[in-house]
């Protein structure tokens, strides 16, 4: 690790030494210790074509998306689950946890420090899993593209399956989105879990680039 | 005062606790009581010493006499021990000489008084007075010749020695008399002899003499002891 | 016969019981303290001496005269209370002289006789 | 027979000689006096030897040849013989711990010293009551140059007032006397005793007589002086002062009784209010002399009180006198002569004996002795003394004498505690001098011969129970091996005296069987995990070994003697067990205080059913028909402060908590049973008197608010031990609303929940208490995750909160099946359903523990432990498997107990149908439970396991964090006051009114106690003051 | 009673039928919610659906052995009360293993998933979890002390504490029910199983976005379907243990979905009109109200 680096180290997350009870001391690494820090790994799908479309099938119609408000957009969410837009009707619920949860919405503009939550928590996700991107912000930066703070494409940091448009889209929009998506998963072709892992590093090499206090696993299980 | 005159309270009840219980209830008898009986009308012809009392003290009591010896022993024993000590650790000031009157009066007196007391318990067993009375007496001259003449010295080991072998005398009497007569401290293992006769009364006039003795000088001894420690007085 | 001999006797005996006792418990100095004890002590003796008194007798020494081997039980008193007496004396005399050494070794060391200077050990 | 006026002879006659050898021959002189003292032993032992050996009888010797009264008798008899062998041993003794004091220039002490004991012989001996008056004197001063020798501060001025009281004192005596004369005219003691009618003025003079000699034993308030003396003089005086002048003193005090039958209501009167009040006072005695002083005057007003009680006891008075004296006079002349090797006079300075054990055992001895433990003399003197009291229907008497005892209890074993566990650095170390040893070790020895001896010569002790205690006494000699060695030796002598005497049993008595099975098994299985403990583990093994004897020794006793004798040695050995752990002094006084109380309410019930049954068989308490209500109670109460009944629990938690790893399992799992055996008993023998229904039905609602507070409580608890500790309190809590109910059913719920909590306590403490030395803390926030380092560990908890839990399959959901239908048959529904109630807040400790130690987050320090110890994990294991066995077959084990139990309890509605076991209410396969959860179990695993893929094990901080990560496990890890929300709503109910209202009253004593003493203002004068009150208060009230 | 490969089919089927109604119930409780709110709310084969999904989930990871073993043990819990339950009156086959164990066996082994569970979650190490399981179990504690007073009272009434026998005692007409014959242990019931139930306003255990989701917070894909499927059994068989104390039992199939759809409906109605308890509420109102019925119920019957 170079001193660069070691600025922004979170010092909870530094080598110690401490003594055990019977008195003899060692060295814990957290890193090493307290995280995972394998590799992720590609989960193919099932090879009998019938089951995995009935599982894909399955799949689309229980979208339960991770209740993660990242930008302004999320609050265009909310009101899919009213009387008016009725997401459960799609077979479209919020989970509060990654880990019970499909779709992770990016609800616009992504700052750094947000970005670093994002990928923990898209990471901590489970395989498959699909991004469902919203407004113009994910796309190319929108409104912040030439904002310090902000990441202009979302593409290069995780894999989006849909992207939705607009500054910001309504909810008739993300609705859409949804529907979309849903098409994708039944053809087979989200399968983006999947890449993120096949093109690790270069998804890696991005995030890293852009969060300088990079203080975490290389992925979170 | 709250305190003492609770004190007086206590003390005057005591008194009339002793009055009520222990005065009124007391007699004044008509004849003699059974012991006394026995004592008197047989002292005569068993022990045969014209003082009942010294009878009764040495021989028929004489349990008694042998434990106010070991008291005065005792006494002397921890005065003199003590005294003795402190003089170890705080050296006394040269005593001023006595006085030419004192000291000369004192050499009149010393001698008759320790004859007296000589006297006094030699003749215990014929006349009032006995051991201890001779043995204070004999204290008395030494008291005089302290105080008549503070640089005056006596060798206390000679009391040591009397008082040692006095006392160890009267207990080899005691002990005769258990082996030799009827029991401890029977004086009888030596002959009555004639009533009112100095050498009567069996072993009475050697244990009242050994008493005197023992007596003398262990009083002498505190007393001595008691002078030398005093620090000086001017 | 209030004025007779042991009464004035059993009076003073009392007396000084009560003059001992209350000496002994309100004096402060060790040294009047003993002395008090000594009258209470001297106070006991007469009070022993005094029941032993049966009036008109003499005392048990036979002298050959008033006083014979043979009248002996009828004339003189009782030989024991003597005796008793005796040796309540000399014990006594023995205790005093102790009392007095211990007041020499109190004083010794902390210069006073003030009996209330002695209270360290208590409770 | 020998004269004793050769005792005078010597005595005086070489004290008279020595002045002749004077300084320079010290050390001759010092032989000689010794070889005298010598001749006195032989000389009062040669008597003593023709009294018991050659039924010599009764002998006066008189002085100068005449018959008294006209001379001096002294007279020889046992009585007289025993004391002057006491006395002169004690002699003997004092000079050689003196010895050391007869150098620089003391030399004048031997012969006061011979002088004093040649004096106090002579006052044993004689018979004239003026020779009495010349001796006291000797005595007093004697004592009073015995005391100026001594350098110690303070010693002067309590030589002084020592001094004016016993000459106020002797004064009375003398008045007395010569009173006694003029009376009627003889001095000889048996010629007053002969006496048919005395004289106004004869009583006076007894009483004055009587007056003198209670004073000079000290009786309260007139008493300060000797407490100064106590404390101001050198111990080795305190010795001769307390044992030798107090035992002659109160031979006296017996021999002049003979002639004031009048006088008994007084001395039983004024030697109570001496014992309590002393020992009272003494609570706040900080000064280690003092508080021996207190407790003399303590233990001589009780002996003065069994004097006055001469004619009460009858027969077993001078048995009982004699019992209390000679424990009285051994001990606490050790005591004395132990302190005597001290620099400091504080309590806490004796912690400087636990460098030198042998002293700390002495100091342990004579203290167990002092409060009347088995299997030492006061034992069998307080035991005799209670029943025959309870004969005479003297019940405010036991009463006063067992406060007495308790409050003595108190302030001793908070000395023994400090002995025992206070920090010693500070105070400086003691020398051990030969000449100081030898009368402590002698004394010692003696004091626990003299016990043995009596224990064999007792009727209703069978000697087998010695045996062990020589076992025990053997291995504290081979205390220097290494642990293993005498763990070894002791699981190889509980395995052998188990085969021994268990087998027997099982056709026998069942009820027996199971108890000592558990205490036998238990004790092996504990035993083995102290294999794991390193170095020497010095005095563990003899009393923990003490502890299973005492337990074993309660099994088998067929009289309520030897019951008590083990209860005693149980408590007594289980004490020691406690206090070993490091912060466990305050606990292990507590256990103490409790147990001793208990102890006592057991001999006074104990007493009570003697007075109306004349037997001592245990089985006696059946036939008790009056005060069976107070009996049932007295005994209940002491069966329940070891159960740990609400009210009488508080000691439990911090005694269990702060124990030993594997003495936590020993003193709850097995320990607690002899509690519950106690009350088997008890309500075996007294359950069917109707009488004790109303307080069946009160202990049912103590057990189930027992349970309710001991769960609720150890929901709330962050340190784990004391969480099983409290847990224990719950569980025995069913225990007893189990046996309360007294029906079949509800005693097999007691049977089964025995055995369980047997089992299972002792996996869960042996576990945490393994994990415990693992990760040395107790605080269970500190620990957690630990499942990754012991797995072996975490599975044994799992089995013991499943099974605790009462959840199906473990065999914890018999002890729930049964309550239900026990608590239905009975009709005790609201005191049932306030248990079932607590039986589920049992999952809330139960969680907590296995969560907060094996789950959640492991910490830095503790990522390298190991797993526990081998040694324990054997026991744990063999454990777990009963319990597994017990779950899949309960019949087994079930139809045996309910055949058992219905000799009490023909009427039963449970039947044993093959697998099934039906009541009227319900029905239990406990084998076709467990088969169908196991086969359900597999095949949902299976389930899970198709269908889950491949799984990746991640670490602890891969969890979902708000999308953030973990950065310490502690903040990690939620633990500490986990059940917060429940504290609110329930919390009231476990607020720790009881330990304040305890502390309360433990205040109130304090502060009785510390306003009494300041009579004692440390003024000469005072004290005067206070002997010439007492005078005259004492002559008020008898010339009323 | 001997092994029996025809009993065991009745009960498996049994199993199936009561999987699939408590799915279709929760679907149909779901709706009836969103039908409250004015919206169309989920497909009634959504339960099934999201479960599919979940057992379809391709990556696990795990916490541990226990982590793995906590919803097996759940799963059990669900099947074992299911198995100890008797489900229609008077049929040995639809009695499934009930003769193995009475009342008593089914209130302990309640403990048994919630015991795994509470393991699992906790091995998570999630301080979440923790949270979420040490609310469950204090309220849990507290459902039962009304919950017991009313079964003994029910057991005094009836002189069992067998539930066939407690059922078979309220055959005969709607008057025999222990809803009328002992209300106020039915009031103390019904109102523990309110808590039981888990809907507002006693959810918080499992307060979605304060606790995400409380005890099973970490677990996903298969796991989560194994919990789920052990959900729709054990809202079935709570209503069935209901039923079956209070309401006269379930002489067929069509009785048992009724009555146990009405229970259940009873808590879901209770819950979308009540606002949430914080827990100290919870705990401390089941010791009022309830407790009190059901110690009137047992004086009653005393």
């Amino acid at each position: 690790m170079s001193d660069e680096k070691n600025k922004f180290e979170n010092p909870d997350y530094a080598k110690r030494t401490v003594i055990g009870p019977d008195g003899k001391s060692f060295v814990v690494d957290p890193m090493q210790d307290y995280f995972l820090d394998a590799r992720p790994k590609v989960y193919e799908p099932v090879s009998i074509p019938v089951v995995e479309k009935f599982l894909n099938w399955a799949r689309s119609e229980s979208l339960w998306v991770l209740g993660f408000g990242t930008g302004c957009g999320s609050i265009e969410i909310p009101p899919l689950m009213t009387p008016r837009f009725d997401a459960f009707r799609f077979g479209v619920q919020s989970r509060a946890t990654p880990r019970q949860s499909n779709v992770f919405i990016i609800s616009g503009y992504l700052s750094i420090k947000t970005l670093k939550r994002v990928v923990r928590s898209y990471e901590q996700m489970q395989n498959p899993k699909y991004v469902l991107a919203l407004g113009s912000c994910t796309i190319n930066g929108g409104m912040y593209f030439d904002s310090y703070n902000t990441i202009n494409r979302l593409d290069h940091y995780i894999p989006v399956d849909v992207y939705v448009a607009g500054c910001m889209p309504r909810p008739e929009a993300l609705l859409a989105g949804f529907n979309k998506l849903k098409s994708l998963i039944r053809e087979g072709k989200a399968e983006n879990g999947n890449k993120y892992v096949k093109d690790f590093d270069w998804y890696k090499a991005n995030q890293k680039k852009i969060i300088k206090d990079w203080n975490m696993p290389d992925y979170n299980w | 005062m709250l305190k003492n005159s609770f004190i007086a309270l206590l003390v005057l009840a005591f008194g009339v606790l002793l009055f009520h219980g222990v005065v009124k209830l007391y007699k004044v008898p008509e004849k003699l009581n059974r012991t006394a009986e026995f004592y008197n009308s047989n002292e005569a012809s068993q022990i045969g010493a014209a003082n009942v009392v010294t009878a009764v003290v040495v021989t028929y009591r004489g349990l008694y006499t042998l434990g106010e010896v070991t008291v005065l022993f005792l006494a002397a024993s921890v005065i003199g021990f003590f005294l003795k000590r402190k003089k170890k650790t705080a050296p006394v000031d040269a005593k001023p000489a006595g006085s030419e009157l004192m000291t000369t009066a004192s050499k009149v007196l010393v001698p008759g008084s320790i004859i007296l007391g000589v006297y006094v318990f030699v003749n215990g067993h014929l006349t009032p007075g006995g051991g201890f009375q001779g043995g204070a007496i004999i204290g008395t001259a030494i008291l005089l010749l302290a105080l008549a003449n503070p640089t005056y010295s006596i060798s206390k080991k000679v009391f040591h020695w009397i008082e040692s072998i006095s006392g160890f005398v009267f207990v080899a009497i005691g002990l005769a008399g258990l082996l030799l007569a009827g029991g401890f401290l029977d004086t009888r293992f030596l002959p009555n002899g004639e009533m009112l006769s100095l050498f009567s009364a069996g072993a009475i006039p050697l244990i009242y003499s050994m008493i005197g003795l023992k007596v003398g000088s262990e009083i002498s001894g505190i007393i001595l002891e008691l002078n030398d420690t005093q620090p000086n007085q001017d | 016969m209030l004025l007779s001999i042991e009464n004035i006797a059993l009076a003073s005996g009392i007396l000084l019981i009560l003059i001992g006792l209350l000496g002994a418990l309100t004096n402060k100095n060790i040294i009047r303290m003993i002395v008090a004890f000594s009258i209470f002590d001297t106070g006991v003796n007469i009070l022993i001496v005094t029941f032993g008194y049966m009036p008109g007798r003499t005392a048990p020494i036979i002298d050959g005269a008033k006083v014979t081997a043979q009248n002996i039980a009828q004339v003189a008193i009782d030989p024991v209370p003597q005796a008793l007496v005796l040796t309540a004396i000399v014990i006594g005399f023995g205790v005093t002289a102790l009392m007095l050494v211990f007041a020499l070794k109190m004083h010794e060391k902390r210069k006073s006789l003030d009996i209330n200077d002695y209270t360290d050990l208590k409770w | 027979m020998v004269s004793p006026y050769f005792l005078l002879g010597i005595g005086l006659g070489l004290a008279f000689l020595l002045g002749l050898l004077g300084q320079k021959a010290r050390k001759s002189s010092s032989i000689l006096i010794l070889v005298a003292l010598f001749s006195f032993v032989g000389i009062s032992f040669s008597w003593l030897w023709q009294f018991l050996q050659e039924n010599a009888s009764v002998t006066q010797f008189f002085s100068a040849g005449f018959k008294p009264p006209f001379s001096i008798a002294l007279q020889v008899g046992l009585h007289e013989a025993v004391l002057t062998s006491m006395i002169n041993v004690m002699g003997l003794f004092s000079f050689v711990s003196l010895w050391r004091n007869m150098k620089d220039g003391n030399e004048k002490l031997g012969p006061i010293l011979l002088i004093l004991f040649m004096g106090l012989n002579m006052l044993v001996l004689t018979r004239d009551i003026f020779n009495v008056f010349v001796f006291l004197e000797i005595t007093a001063i004697a004592l009073g140059g015995l005391i100026l020798f001594d350098e110690k501060k303070h010693a002067r001025s309590a030589g002084f007032k020592y001094l004016i009281a016993s000459a106020l004192i002797s004064t009375i005596y003398l008045l007395g006397a010569v009173l006694i004369y003029f009376s009627n005219g003889s001095l000889y003691l048996d010629d007053v005793m002969a006496l048919n009618n005395m004289s106004p003025m004869a009583i006076v003079a007894v009483f004055l007589l009587i007056l003198s000699l209670v004073l000079e034993l000290k009786p309260f308030p007139a008493n300060g002086w000797a407490l100064d003396v106590y404390q101001g003089a050198n111990p080795a005086i305190g010795a001769i002062v307390s044992a030798a002048i107090g035992s002659t003193m109160l031979f006296l005090l017996y021999k002049l009784m003979g002639m004031a039958a009048f006088m008994q209501e007084f001395l039983i009167a004024v030697g109570l209010i001496s014992f309590i009040a002393s020992n009272l006072l003494a609570l706040v005695q900080k000064n280690a002399n003092r508080l021996l002083g207190y407790s003399s005057i303590g233990q001589i007003g009780l002996i003065i009180s069994i004097i006055g009680l001469k004619d009460i006891l009858g027969d077993q008075f001078l048995f009982v006198a004699f019992m209390i004296l000679i424990t009285h006079f051994l001990a606490k002349a050790g005591l004395f002569w132990l302190s005597a090797m001290l620099k400091s006079d504080e309590l806490k300075a004796w912690s400087v004996f636990r460098k030198k054990s042998v002293l700390l055992v002495l100091f342990g001895i004579f203290i167990f002795a002092l409060i009347g433990f088995p299997p030492f003399p006061s034992f069998y003197g307080k035991w005799t003394l209670i029943i025959n009291l309870a004969e005479t229907h003297n019940y405010y008497l036991i009463a006063a004498i067992l406060i007495g005892s308790f409050l003595e209890a108190i302030y001793l074993f908070r000395w023994l505690g400090y002995a025992i566990k206070v920090d010693f650095t500070e105070y400086d170390e003691v020398k051990i001098n030969w000449e100081k040893l030898i009368p402590v070790l002698t004394f010692g020895a003696l004091l626990l011969a003299s016990g043995l001896y009596m224990a064999h010569l007792m009727p209703g002790i069978e000697d087998i129970t010695l045996w062990p205690l020589l076992f025990i006494l053997a291995i504290y000699l081979l205390d220097f091996l290494p642990a293993y060695i005498k763990n070894t030796i002791s699981i190889a002598a509980l395995a052998y005296f188990s085969f021994i005497i268990l087998p027997p049993y099982y056709e026998k008595d069942l009820l027996r069987f199971i108890f000592l099975g558990i205490f036998a098994i238990g004790g092996i299985l504990t035993l083995i995990a102290g294999y794991a403990y390193k170095g020497k583990r010095r005095g563990f093994y003899p009393v923990a070994l003490l502890m299973y004897a005492g337990l074993i020794v309660l099994i088998q006793a067929e009289t309520t003697l030897s019951f008590f004798f083990g209860w005693e040695i149980m408590t007594a050995g289980s004490y020691f067990l406690i206090i070993r752990g490091k912060r466990s002094m305050e606990h292990g006084l507590s256990y103490m205080l409790f147990s001793i109380g208990g102890a006592y309410a057991i001999l006074a019930g104990l007493g009570l059913t003697f007075a109306q049954t004349h037997n001592i068989d245990i089985l006696s308490l059946a036939s008790v028909t009056v005060h069976a209500k107070l009996i049932f109670l007295l005994l209940a109460v002491g069966f329940l402060t070891k159960t740990a009944a609400l009210g009488l629990h508080i000691w439990l938690p911090g005694a269990h908590a702060e124990a030993e790893s594997d003495v936590s399992p020993m003193v709850s799992a097995i320990l607690l049973k002899a509690g519950v055996f106690g009350l088997f008993i008890l309500m075996i023998a007294m359950g069917k008197n109707p009488e004790v229904a109303s307080i069946a039905y009160i202990l049912g609602w103590v057990g189930a608010l027992t349970a309710l507070v001991g769960n609720l409580a150890a929901a709330f608890q962050e340190d784990a031990k004391r969480l099983l500790a409290y847990s224990s309190i719950a569980q025995l809590g069913y225990i007893l609303f189990a046996l309360a109910m007294m029906s079949h059913l509800g005693w097999m719920t007691a049977m089964v929940y025995s055995l369980n909590h047997f089992m299972y306590k002792a996996i869960l403490f042996l576990t945490i208490g393994a994990v415990v030395l693992r990760v040395g803390t107790h605080s269970m926030y500190k620990m957690g995750g630990l499942i990754q380092r012991m797995p072996l560990a975490f599975i044994a908890v799992l089995v013991g909160i499943i099974a605790l839990s009462g959840v199906p399959p473990l065999s914890g959901f018999a002890g729930k099946w049964f309550f239900y239908n026990a608590v239905l048959e009975k009709g005790w529904y609201f005191q049932g359903a306030i248990v079932f109630f607590s039986g589920i807040v049992a999952f809330l400790y139960l969680f907590k523990l296995i969560y907060s130690v094996f789950l959640g987050q492991l910490k830095d320090n503790l990522r390298q432990v190991k797993d526990i110890s081998i040694w324990f994990a054997i026991p744990i294991y063999v454990l777990i498997l009963g319990i597994m066995f017990f779950s899949a077959k309960p019949e087994w084990v079930l139809q045996p107990l309910s055949d058992m139990l219905t000799q009490w309890y023909p009427n039963t509605s449970l039947s044993f149908d093959g697998l099934y076991i039906n009541s009227n209410f319900g029905y239990w396969s406990g084998t076709g439970v467990m088969i169908t959860i196991m086969i359900m179990f597999i095949v949902l695993l299976l389930w899970l396991w198709i269908l889950s893929r491949k799984v990746v094990k991640v670490k602890q901080f891969n969890i979902v964090y708000s999308a953030e990560a973990p950065q310490r496990p502690e903040t990690t890890h939620v633990s500490y006051n986990i059940f917060a929300g429940y504290y609110k709503a329930l919390g009231w109910i476990v607020a720790p009114k009881i330990s304040e209202l305890w502390n309360k009253i433990s205040d109130f004593v304090v502060s009785v106690a510390h306003f009494g003493r300041m009579i004692y203002t440390g003024n000469g004068q005072t004290y005067l003051v206070h002997i010439l009150a007492f005078i005259v208060v004492t002559f008020l009230w008898f010339l009323n | 009673m001997e092994f029996d490969f025809k009993h065991l089919g009745f009960t498996l089927l049994g199993l199936l039928i009561v999987l699939n109604w408590g799915l279709l119930m929760s679907a149909l409780m779901q709706k009836i919610g969103a039908r409250v709110a004015r919206r169309i709310g989920i497909r009634l084969y959504q339960p099934w659906i999201d479960l599919i999904k979940n057992y379809a989930i391709r990556s696990q990871i795990s916490h541990g052995i226990m982590f793995y073993l906590g919803p097996v043990f759940r799963f059990s819990g669900g099947v074992g009360i299911f198995l100890f339950m008797p489900l229609i009156v008077g049929s040995v086959m639809w009695s499934n293993y009930s003769f193995q164990g009475d009342l008593v066996l089914i209130m302990y082994f309640q403990f048994f998933g919630m015991l795994g569970m509470a393991l699992g979650a906790g091995e998570s190490g999630h301080p979440n979890s923790a949270i979420g399981i040490s609310r469950g179990l204090a309220q849990f504690t507290a459902i039962e002390a009304p919950l017991t007073l009313a079964i003994i009272s029910l057991a005094i009434q009836y002189n069992t504490l067998s539930i066939v026998d407690i059922v078979e005692a309220q055959q005969g007409g709607i008057q025999n029910w222990s809803a009328w014959t002992n209300p106020f242990a039915t009031i103390a019931g019904m109102l523990a199983a309110l808590g039981s139930m888990g809907h507002s306003p006693f959810n918080l255990v499992k307060a979605p976005n304060e606790i995400p989701i409380g005890p099973p917070t970490e677990y996903h894909g298969t796991f989560l379907g194994v919990l789920r499927t052990n959900a729709a059994i054990l809202h079935v068989m709570e209503a069935a243990l209901f039923m079956n104390l209070f309401f006269g039992g379930a002489n067929n199939w069509f009785e048992f979905i009724l009555k146990t759809f009405l229970i259940y409906f009873w808590s879901v109605f209770v819950g979308v009109v009540f606002p949430r308890f914080r827990i100290e509420q919870s705990v401390a109102w089941f010791f009022k109200i309830p407790l009190i019925a059901g110690v009137v119920a047992i004086i009653l019957f005393m």
